[in-house]
């Protein structure tokens, strides 16, 4: 390759580069000021608890029965 | 400038996920969640979530053959080395005391492993619905899951039926979770407060010679009758032989400690590997859960009903609980059964008692294991 | 397979593998209550001694040895 | 005799020395001698010295592919698996809390990723002057030496310019070490010095459930936005995940000492191995060593300079120094801007601040290793 | 029915035993007995016979290629990372002061390496007797059991004559635990009431440089003289640096406990997958135990006839009871001299004093172990 | 090859062998004796200190670049 042609590419990585770092991060910003309202200031007692008590109900099974005849529906 | 965002858009994830990708990366955030929230095995549970996400990126290829995942798993899995090494570290941590002083209730270590054999006919006969084609391959590698071992079921399925593998060892560790929900309606249903009230007698001590002898002595049965079960027996015999020799305490610990938690998450993120959408969103899938629940009921009930034989025969001797721990899910399925014996008398602790079935039913497994690969494999 | 054949086969399986463990957990009990009685209570002292004094004869070598003469006088 | 002492002779060092492995032997002294006396990065510098010492002993062919260090190379840094553990491990021993107590500072990461497109674009235009011969991938992978990141550089360097790796992982880690040398005349020189003084108000309590939290969001931007970065980034996010949970306590303790310390110690022999003369001792490291410096100085500027638009932005609520801490080098760039800090001002403590920015740094080059791989890789 | 009991019977060990197989196990279990009973080497023939065991099982193939061991052996006997990763732990663990502080007692480490070479003129001499054949690698290999160290002795069988390394592993580690039975009647023999007394002046403090010097100079020495030794005694030396060097504690650390433990586990169980009874059996391992006895013997004698010599040469400032210690075996030989010495004399400690023969005896046999490598091998 | 033959050979090795265990092993006592008298008795304070602040110059690049261009100069 011209080196002509290596310089514009390297002019173009920079510009599409620092392009993705920013808006990844400036996305994350925004997502992580969201969640920080979102969440209660300490954490749910259910994930605190030290030594809690294993599940209670069956929501486990139910989730990945319903993913997957969610997905077989979709197909 | 415009073909390069055009490439870097085609190269987004947002560009490349398929259905089948978003719906198990959300699968593998459920299983993280209920390893966070609700405790759910979390040492696998985690690993096994976070590496099936890995594995659903597009693009990426975390889970192929030159990914991390795909590296980990034909290194370790596909070779049998992860599940052997976790086998040794348990073997190293574990006590089998409680077994030796009373050999007698290894009976309900055995009984627990109908649970296996039965969901191996019930995968089989599956295959009248349609939609199901199970092998007896993958029938043999479905009914372990009833083992209620999970280095057991992933390196039976590893060597029977690879396709099947994240499933199995899902299903495998999340009803070893599940086992304070499945087991105490089923023990209160084929149980009376009379024999839920038994107490027993205290164990005898165990000397240390006993201790050493017992991994070489289980090792010596399983090479003249099952050799099939020897790679699995033999690692649990040498950790628990390391730990109980008494002369290299630092090789015992680094077993039990850092090899079995390095080992862990390589084979966490190994197995998670195989929850590749095209693998995992199938109606296998949904069979699996069902014969794995299947497994774990008619393996507590097999034990507690050998426990209602034993208290009979014993004489009142033999609380029928304990018969429930036989499935192994070591220590859960022991702490289940003390807590149920506490239920019915407060002064009823029944924790000890039912380690030595716990203990026994690891071994069951692996005896059950064996026999599947002797005559599937 | 017809499944006809496959249910028969995992019926067997069945019948063998319950079997197998039964034989060999039944087994272990028998060879675990013989050596509960045959061992001393607690540990040899030999054995359980803290730093106990290496070897004092040779039998390590005789051991491997005689194994082998054995060994090759059966072939 | 006569021939045996020829053929023993024949086989000494002596008898089979080129003068460019003599030459890269006293570099490895070198590089252990800056690790022991001067403490540059001596975890890293140390096993890469001692591995580019053991690379070029002649005949013995270590770093061949039948030798210990070939053999280290092959299976973990040809393979990549070796960064992304180290990758796991750093995840584990990163506390996010700085980041989310003050989001908006992560701007300040960003920013300073420019040294790391600058330089590409630099190392491009190196190719006028004779001699050069960079191509876009040599150059990316150079580039990537001012993401100030020790196993990202070597990921990338892996992937796209495995010649290039030794002069690249020694390059990184020197100025690493280097981070308090070469930072502060530039942040000196950018700033005023009652830009220096500015005081920051105290961080925000940061919740267990939203340190929880982080790592899946920003794996899951990653996810759908720059799946190349996925393998770097995930290994992050797994291992902070392990580290804040809580429920996982033994796997995040292994990953964040036994693992990453097995892993270094491999990983820096395996760069090591990288070293042999005929690679290293060529016009490409000097423009490498040049181009490095370049793209630590280019990015510590751009961190400043983001700094004082956010210092201005927010009517003085933010002390620009903590800008040049966004190159990441975790800690040392947020010390470097603490101690500038103090020098401005004895009540002016700024680490907390500036960490920050520096694990964002970690992250933003993530992200620019991705970019790297998915268009030039 | 029948046909699946036959194929299970089929299946069993007790149908499938040869002979040779029973035996072996039996010898295996032998092993494991010395090592708990006896304390012989237990680190390593705990791992050794109980890989033992497992290579002997029938049909199960763990040590085949695709078995476990078969596996451990493959990546990392065969390829010399496992010895070479245990000599880095066992430079990490070694204090070179004691030699540092009186440098001419290394002499007493070279002539001990006597045993080595006399051994190998032995081993080629027993083909005159029917029923042996050692080639030139195997003699090499035999002989380097006379060096009194465990890694070397595996490095060099797995370099040199693979199909004996069980044999030859077995018989350095048996004879470094018989070292208190071989070495005390050689001793007394060859040396007078008299000199035995000889007590020795303190030892010199040892500065941090000097330490931190000598692995690069040892190195540096091996690089110009004898590259072929350099994969033994760079990673010694590698080891040794991290120790010293006092900068990289954790990697210290690390090297000296976990990394060795988990390598000493594999390599114990790889080593033992070579006592297949096939290989294992033979004329040749009666042979080699006797041949690794008169290694012992000779390098002791050796050892202790240079040491007479240095008791004249230095008018009676060296006990030559230390000259024993240069067979290596650390520190049991070490022991053993200061044991003897205080039979003499109780107010005789040599143990310091003999520590440094016993390290500079380590040295000594990884240099004719890069002799024995560059002209046989 | 002849017993012969191995014998001289083994007896030659052995001759070599023990003869390159002391070359090196007396060298390194040389070496060592040296070292111990230009090194001064405790380790030089820079290296000793505990938390030494990094390197203070930029001896570390003027190696490298010295040590390539001193390379390329002899190619
Ligand atoms: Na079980
Ligand atoms: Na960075
Ligand atoms: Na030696």
């Amino acid at each position: 390759m011209e080196i002509e042609q290596l310089l514009a590419q390297s002019l173009q990585l920079l510009g599409l580069g620092m392009g993705a770092v920013f808006i990844i991060l400036i996305l994350l910003i925004g997502l992580i000021s969201i969640v920080s309202k979102i969440v209660p200031d300490e954490v749910s007692s259910v994930a605190a608890a030290p030594a809690v008590k294993p599940a209670v109900n069956n929501d486990h099974i139910a989730a990945l029965t319903s993913a997957i005849h969610q997905y077989r529906k979709r197909r | 400038m415009e073909q390069g965002l055009l490439q870097l858009w085609a190269s987004t994830g947002l560009y490349n996920f398929t259905p089948g990708q978003a719906i198990m990366i959300a699968v593998g955030a459920g299983l993280i969640y209920l390893a966070v929230a609700r405790r759910f095995e979390p040492l696998l549970l985690i690993p096994i979530g976070f590496g099936g996400i890995l594995a659903n990126i597009p693009i990426a290829g975390i889970a192929g053959p030159e990914g991390l995942l795909g590296i980990l798993y034909n290194a370790g899995i596909e070779s049998g080395v992860f599940p052997l090494l976790i086998f040794m570290g348990v073997g190293a941590m574990t006590d089998f005391g409680p077994l030796l002083a009373r050999p007698s209730l290894m009976i309900l270590g055995a009984a627990a492993q109908f649970g296996i054999f039965f969901t191996l006919f019930g995968a089989i006969a599956m295959n009248l619905l349609p939609g199901m084609e199970f092998t007896m391959a993958d029938a043999a590698a479905i009914a372990i899951i009833g083992g209620a071992d999970g280095p057991t079921a992933i390196y039976v399925a590893s060597r029977l039926a690879p396709d099947l593998l994240g499933a199995i060892a899902v299903a495998a560790y999340s009803y070893m979770a599940l086992v304070p929900i499945i087991q105490p309606p089923i023990m209160k249903l084929l149980t009376t407060e009379e024999e839920r009230k038994t107490k027993m007698t205290q164990l005898r001590h165990v000397g240390r010679l006993e201790k050493i002898l017992f991994p070489l002595l289980l090792l010596l049965v399983t090479i003249l009758l099952l050799p099939s079960a020897t790679p699995l027996v033999g690692m649990l015999c040498f950790g628990n032989l390391l730990k109980e020799c008494g002369v290299v305490e630092r090789l015992s610990n680094t077993a039990q400690n850092e090899l079995i938690n390095i080992v862990t998450i390589f084979l966490g993120l190994a197995v998670g590997s195989k929850l590749a959408a095209d693998k995992f969103l199938s109606a296998e899938t949904l069979g699996i859960l069902l014969l794995g629940m299947v497994a774990f009921s008619i393996g507590t009930a097999a034990g507690v009903i050998m426990g209602k034989i034993m208290y009979r025969v014993t004489g009142k001797a033999v609380n029928p609980l304990i018969g429930a721990a036989g499935v192994s899910a070591v220590p859960m399925a022991a702490r289940v059964a003390n807590k149920i014996g506490l239920q019915a008398n407060p002064q009823n602790f029944l924790l000890m008692h039912a380690m030595g079935p716990n203990v026994a039913g690891v071994i069951g497994s692996a005896v059950a294991a064996g026999v599947l690969l002797a005559i599937v494999g």
